[in-house]
């Protein structure tokens, strides 16, 4: 728990020099970028790292109640740790090779935490989360030999100035997005996800689902909007944005289907990535400027709106699952009796899924359907509109069996502090990212204009 | 830092801080619960009469806060804000009062208030909202906030009620977002203006903004009942009696009438509308609305459900006033979103004591109800002559304003069957209802008047909110030439509308 | 030798790579595959010698085909027929599957065609050499590694200790092998000895010749392999309490060094002039300790005796009386 | 286009890529998905060593190596993992 909040207090101190004096290089060993690496803190890469240890910290905070036993307790924190410095060492890496690095060391730990659900699905489900991630990592690693190939540089911020349209360009973006798709779950590669996600104990699975996936969509958006940027046409991020609309219809449609709280959960996440990568072909239409900046912002509001109500979604699933002794959905019915926090938390977490004002993410789909008219690329709308009614329709199923009554009696108020956590993220991800939105703006759209520039 | 800046958006926190922590309290703090609630109620008065005086006198009210980029929460008082807050804060406190001796021994109170206090903020701020970006998020919010109080019973008919109002409304609202959002791409902030501010824009491709209209309106259709969209309405009638009377006067058939005020008027502006042909269409749809539901209300023995059927004929005055170019019909319209509100809350208060104390909840059984209930009756006849359109109450004055303005707008030739036709309907399934409950010979099974009433016919807290309202819907029409009436305020609004 | 001799070995060992690699994935017999595979590895380590990489060469030998071996071998042990019949799939899906990597494959051998022609061949050759004086070593290989790179190192054993704390936290060691009879017994007896000798022995020259850290770790896991192989249950690693000490010893040490040339110079690792190899020595002994205990612990594939006390009950009682 | 060792071996590890991922694929065993990725990997190696070759005689570019030494130890930890999840999940099956 200490060192969760003093990594608390550094990523604040770091968010507060980046918004003062811009973007943060620090040279490793202090030699130069490419003969060494280079760790990168532009406003993008502030923010989310300010989210996970957000995230993080009520996680932790969460699982000190969650794991009752001390052999448990202690088989997961170092991983638990090991987990977010990969995180934090993400988004922080300006080298292809060392983003390899990382990402490896974030699916390791990972599947080392996802395993850590009881029973034969939470280990198969990791078996499974293990080889797809390592297949990703594969794919990665061939398309940054390639850049290296070719380039003769593994340095993202000398790279910018080198990177060119070609064949050996092309494939090299190829395989690393292939990689990170199937890492970030982009339909139809999610398949993994679902079952991971839902059997991991409570707390892995909302880091999962809030931070370890979006490591993977945040490499791509460095990658398509911000470093190979200059080298694609704008028609090869439809691709992208058509299998984002997919995901989006699919991922709500089988989150309402879902029989369990956590599957519908994790289903609910790959519907939301869709969203983000909904964002890529009009980012990509859009030149340099003040729409840009407001539709990247969106962006960045709706990965953080996400972050914080899925892990809080997933806590409360937790509290449930251990005071009813099941996550079925059916069963319900006297949840909001029992734990008023927490289904408050949920439908609150369901505000900003469903993306209902006052959520942040109620602004990012309102900055991603205008940016969507304003261009002329209607087919987005509907998708965002069906996602968007389609995850009502799966929060309010939900809800209304948490309301049912059974039998009014028998279930006492039991709701402690436990549940304070979750209440807290949903806050954020409801009231303080909607209210306060403006500041997400402010601070990161500077940041989208940027693209890697070298020292 | 001043007053102005901050008169609306306390207004909206005036409802909004007591609702959360209402949340907050156990379920047996009753007593601090009431004061909680009453406290907000008044002080919402109090801030609004200050407005009323402020607008009145042309200051200006507004609080600003950026959420995004060229998206800017506004609340901003104008007059025709002030009317909506106006019935909103008053028929809040009446209400308030009402669902505290309505909710006497049920559960959950604390969730209740709590979100009935969401549902005024909604309300008010949709009301205030100075642009459209602010008028989705309230409209939204409102969804939100009346879903639980739809599903309050918590059985089965009460939530598929609920969950069939959320999906009319649901769906309703992303028509109006999508509407909303395009036009925020083609014609800028769309900051409400009187007047209309697309008339002053150049360029915009008058088809695009004839589809645009038709999102907008079918958007807050859903809300305002319009037929085909009023699918809902009859269902959610399984609410509590105070959310009823609140959902069918104030807050969310209003704010689709509301909305489609705002966006006539002030975002398209009534002459640009209609140089558009977009009018028309409108005023047809409103036309069938009012018939219809008067139609449909005639066959219905539950009594709610009748009434149910009665708001959706009735709102569809308001967007058939505004439909009708012409500054008369302007003012029917509009006065009538307050007529309506006072009268249907009066009916459904009353409709409310006879469940209550009598267990009545069907047309069939209130022969003879005068006689055991004559304060209730009293003030439901009232409501009744009202909606019908006979004077003097309000009623008559928003249908003497629509007739006199289709008039003046040469529409009289088919707008005065639909209001003769619609009257007559009100009348066919008033009327009987008056008649059994005052002529008829009543049942002797009713529980005699409870003592500990004081020898009232039933709790005052129920008895007195529609006496009052019926007494204020009396006085709306006898007093309508009086400064501050709704009629002079709505007058005043059609005139700076029709300034340009 | 001439160009072409040595072609002809060069398209030898390629075709002998592709061979066996081919071999190993579509054998339809696991345990033909893990054979293969081990031959596929010693025949990388081969290519890796030819291509005048020493320092890879021996690391593949140790890790990539020993160690690698270990781990293959061991889970055949435990399950000997699980995967043998039906294990490819057919039908049209394969057909796609192997059409689509066809096509990739053909692409990418395209591509690099294209690329090879325009592509700059020195890279980063040319600043290694320039720098390696500056480094503290002169094998640009530990060079890189464990000065210019060294970030990537550090991160590179966080991503072995996260592997071992996940094999142990699924639960407990394999149960330990027979004792060894006395001719194997005997020949562990004069092995171990020598892998630690030469393990310390690669972990000093690395600075200037082939070897370095991982080499020297993979050797002790092998010699830890190879005790417990005879019959030791806990592979001759140290009490519980020191094997936790010496996981997370290397990461200590890059972090310790980190922090202090933090503190110093503002700069992460950061190594002040004079004391890079020193410095370096330092680490690499560290994480070499680290390696080693990790690769062992990871052979041994789950918590051994002792790691919780809490559950004594449930794992094997020690056996120690084969020693 | 001459043929040179660098180039012999860079179009072995693209091919020792393209079969792996086919393994990896079609693979239905978890030792067989293993192996194959750890083919895949391989493939990515060798072609990241084949083209720091500049010759007999001449010092090879040693990022790629130290890139390759940390795959290499990458690779392992992943499959020791892998392998021990198998192994977890079968005496789950036993159970």
């Amino acid at each position: 728990m200490l060192t969760t909040l003093s990594t608390l207090l550094a990523t604040g101190l770091l968010l507060w020099q980046v918004a003062h004096q811009g973007r943060q290089i620090h040279a490793l060993g202090g030699w130069d970028p490419g003969l060494g690496i280079a760790l990168r803190a532009d406003p993008l890469a502030a923010a989310l790292l300010l989210m996970s240890s957000l995230v993080a910290l009520a996680a932790g905070w969460y699982a000190t109640g969650y794991f009752t036993d001390d052999a448990r307790q202690s088989r997961f924190w170092p991983i638990w740790l090991s987990l977010i410095t990969a995180l934090h060492a993400l988004f922080l890496s300006a080298d292809l090779f060392n983003l390899y690095v990382t990402l490896e060391l974030l699916g390791l730990s990972a599947v080392a935490l996802a395993a850590l659900g009881a029973g034969r699905a939470a280990i198969e489900a990791s078996l499974r989360y293990l080889t797809v991630g390592l297949l990703g990592s594969m794919a990665f690693l061939a398309g940054v030999a390639l850049i290296y190939i070719r380039y003769g540089t593994l340095d993202m911020l000398s790279l910018s100035q080198l990177i060119h349209p070609g064949p050996a360009t092309w494939l090299a973006l190829g395989l690393m997005s292939a990689g990170l798709m199937l890492k970030s779950a982009l339909f139809p590669l999610h398949f993994w996800l679902p079952p991971a996600h839902a059997n991991a104990p409570a707390p892995v699975s909302a880091a999962l689902s809030a931070l370890v996936v979006k490591a993977a969509v945040y490499l791509m958006m460095r990658l398509w909007l911000d470093l190979f940027q200059p080298t694609i046409s704008p028609a090869a991020s439809w691709l992208l944005g058509l299998l984002g609309a997919t995901a989006v219809l699919w991922g709500s449609w089988s989150a309402l289907r879902a029989q369990r709280l956590k599957l519908l959960a994790a289903y609910s996440t790959v519907a939301q990535l869709g969203y983000l990568f909904i964002f890529f072909p009009l980012l990509m239409a859009l030149p340099a400027g003040q729409p840009r900046d407001a539709a990247f912002g969106a962006l960045v509001l709706m990965a953080l709106t996400h972050a914080f109500a899925k892990s809080a979604l997933f806590l409360a699933a937790g509290t449930i699952q251990q005071h009813a002794g099941h996550d079925r959905i059916a069963d319900l019915g006297g949840t909001a009796r029992a734990l008023p926090v927490t289904t408050f938390t949920l439908a609150l977490a369901g505000a900003a899924l469903i993306g209902l004002p006052p959520s942040g993410a109620f602004l990012a789909k309102w900055q991603l359907l205008s940016t969507a008219i304003g261009l002329g690329q209607w087919i987005w709308v509907p998708a965002v509109a069906i996602g968007s009614l389609l995850a009502a329709a799966y929060i309010f199923r939900l809800l209304g069996y948490t309301f049912g009554t059974r039998d009014r009696d028998a279930l006492a108020l039991v709701d402690g502090y436990e549940s304070l956590p979750a209440l807290l993220l949903a806050i954020i991800a409801t009231a303080v990212l909607g209210l306060g939105a403006a500041l997400v703006w402010q601070f990161v759209a500077p940041g989208a204009l940027v693209t890697e520039a070298p020292l | 830092m001043n007053l102005e800046s901050w008169l609306p958006a306390l207004i909206v926190s005036s409802s909004l801080l007591p609702g959360l922590l209402i949340f907050l309290l156990r379920e047996e703090k009753h007593r601090l619960r009431t004061i909680l609630n009453l406290f907000g109620a008044v002080t919402k008065l109090v801030l609004v009469g200050m407005m009323i005086w402020g607008v009145f006198h042309e200051r200006v009210f507004e609080t600003r806060w950026t959420l995004a980029p060229g998206l800017d929460l506004v609340l901003h008082a104008d007059e025709l804000s002030v009317l909506f807050v106006t019935l909103s804060t008053v028929l809040w406190l009446v209400t308030t009062v009402y669902a505290i001796g309505y909710l006497e021994n049920a559960p959950h109170r604390s969730r209740f208030f709590g979100f009935f206090s969401l549902c005024v903020t909604a309300t008010v701020g949709l009301a205030l909202a100075g642009n459209l970006f602010t008028f989705v998020i309230f409209y939204e919010i409102l969804t939100l906030a009346t879903y639980p109080l739809v599903a309050h019973k918590g059985t089965p008919e009460a939530v598929r009620g609920a969950r069939i109002y959320l999906t009319y409304t649901l769906a309703g609202g992303m028509l109006l977002l999508i509407g909303a959002i395009w036009l925020r791409t083609l014609a800028g902030p769309l900051d409400f203006a009187q007047g209309g501010i697309l008339s002053d824009i150049e360029g915009l491709d008058t088809t695009t903004l004839s589809w645009v209209f038709l999102l907008l309106i079918s958007g807050l259709g859903v809300k305002a009942a319009l037929v085909p969209l009023h699918g809902w309405l009859p269902q959610a009638m399984v609410a509590p009696a105070p959310v009823s009377a609140l959902l069918h006067a104030v807050a969310v058939v209003k704010a689709g009438a509301f909305g489609i005020v705002r966006v006539v008027y002030d975002v398209y502006g009534v002459e640009f509308a209609d140089s558009l042909d977009l009018l028309a269409p409108l005023a047809v749809a409103a036309a069938i609305t009012i018939i219809y539901g008067s139609v449909r209300a005639l066959t219905q023995d539950h009594l709610k459900k009748r009434l149910a059927y009665s708001t959706v004929s009735q709102v569809s005055y308001i967007a058939l006033g505004v439909a009708i170019v012409g500054p008369i019909a302007t003012v029917g319209g509009l006065v009538h979103l307050v007529h309506q509100g006072v009268m249907k809350i009066t009916l459904f208060f009353a409709a409310g004591n006879y469940a209550e104390t009598l267990g009545i909840h069907k047309v069939s059984e209130m022969n003879g109800v005068g006689r055991r209930m004559p304060g209730t009756t009293l003030a439901f006849t009232i409501g009744a002559l009202g909606m019908i359109g006979i004077p003097p109450v309000a009623g008559f004055i928003s249908k003497w304003y629509i007739g006199l303005g289709a008039v003046e707008a040469g529409a009289a030739e088919w707008v005065m069957p639909v209001l003769v036709a619609s009257s007559l309907l009100n009348a066919a399934y008033f009327l009987p209802i008056l008649y059994r409950a005052w002529f008829c010979k009543a049942s002797d099974e009713w529980p005699a008047a409870a003592p500990r009433n004081g020898g009232l016919e039933t709790d005052a807290l129920l008895l007195w909110p529609p006496v009052a309202t019926a007494a204020l819907a009396i006085a709306a029409g006898l007093f309508a030439a009086a400064p501050y009436s709704p009629l002079e305020w709505a007058e005043l609004i059609a005139e700076r509308e029709y300034r340009q | 030798m001439g160009i072409q001799l040595w072609l002809m070995l060069d398209l030898v060992l390629s075709g002998l790579a592709l061979g066996l690699g081919w071999a190993a994935v579509s054998s339809r017999d696991s345990q033909r595959s893990v054979v293969f595979f081990i031959a596929f590895g010693l025949l990388l380590a081969i290519i890796w010698a030819r291509l005048n990489a020493p320092d890879l060469a021996l690391a593949e030998a140790a890790i990539g085909a020993g160690l690698s071996g270990v781990l293959l071998l061991s889970a055949l042990r435990d399950e000997p027929a699980a995967a043998a019949a039906g294990d490819m799939i057919r039908g049209p899906k394969a057909l796609l599957v192997t059409l689509l990597s066809l096509a990739l494959t053909a692409l990418f051998a395209w591509v690099l065609l294209q690329t090879l022609d325009v592509a700059d061949k020195v890279r980063m050759a040319d600043q290694i050499a320039a720098q390696l004086p500056n480094s503290g070593v002169t094998n640009p290989v530990t060079a890189v590694l464990l000065n210019f790179r060294a970030y990537d190192t550090l991160l590179e054993l966080a991503v072995l200790l996260a592997a071992v704390l996940g094999i142990q936290a699924l639960g407990p060691a394999r149960p330990p092998y027979r004792a060894a009879g006395p001719l194997l017994g005997g020949l562990i007896r004069w092995l171990v000895p020598l892998l630690i000798l030469t393990a310390g022995y690669l972990l000093w020259a690395g600075a200037h010749a082939p070897g370095g850290a991982f080499q020297a770790g993979a050797l002790l896991a092998a010699a830890a392999v190879m005790l417990r192989l005879g019959g030791d249950p806990d592979a001759g690693l140290p009490r519980p309490r020191v094997q936790r000490l010496l996981l997370v010893a290397g990461i200590a040490g890059f972090l310790l060094v980190g922090i202090v040339t933090t503190a110093i110079y503002q700069s992460f690792l950061n190594y002040p002039d004079g004391w890079s190899g020193g410095l370096i020595l330092l680490i690499e002994t560290a994480a070499t300790l680290a390696i080693a205990t990790t690769l062992a612990l990871a052979c041994i594939g789950g918590r051994p005796a002792g790691w919780e006390p809490a559950e004594s009950g449930a794992v094997p009682t020690r056996q120690r009386e084969s020693k | 286009m001459i043929l040179t060792a660098e180039l012999i071996y860079a179009l072995t590890g693209v091919g020792l890529f393209g079969m792996g991922l086919r393994g990896a694929l079609l693979r239905r065993s978890l030792l067989g998905r293993i192996l194959a990725i750890n083919i895949c990997g391989a493939g990515v190696f060798l072609l990241l060593v084949a083209i720091s070759y500049t010759g007999p005689g001449v010092a090879p570019d040693a990022l790629p190596h130290a890139l390759v030494l940390t795959g290499i130890v990458v690779a392992v930890s992943a499959t020791a993992l892998a392998l021990a999840l198998g192994r977890r999940l079968r005496e789950t099956a036993r159970e």
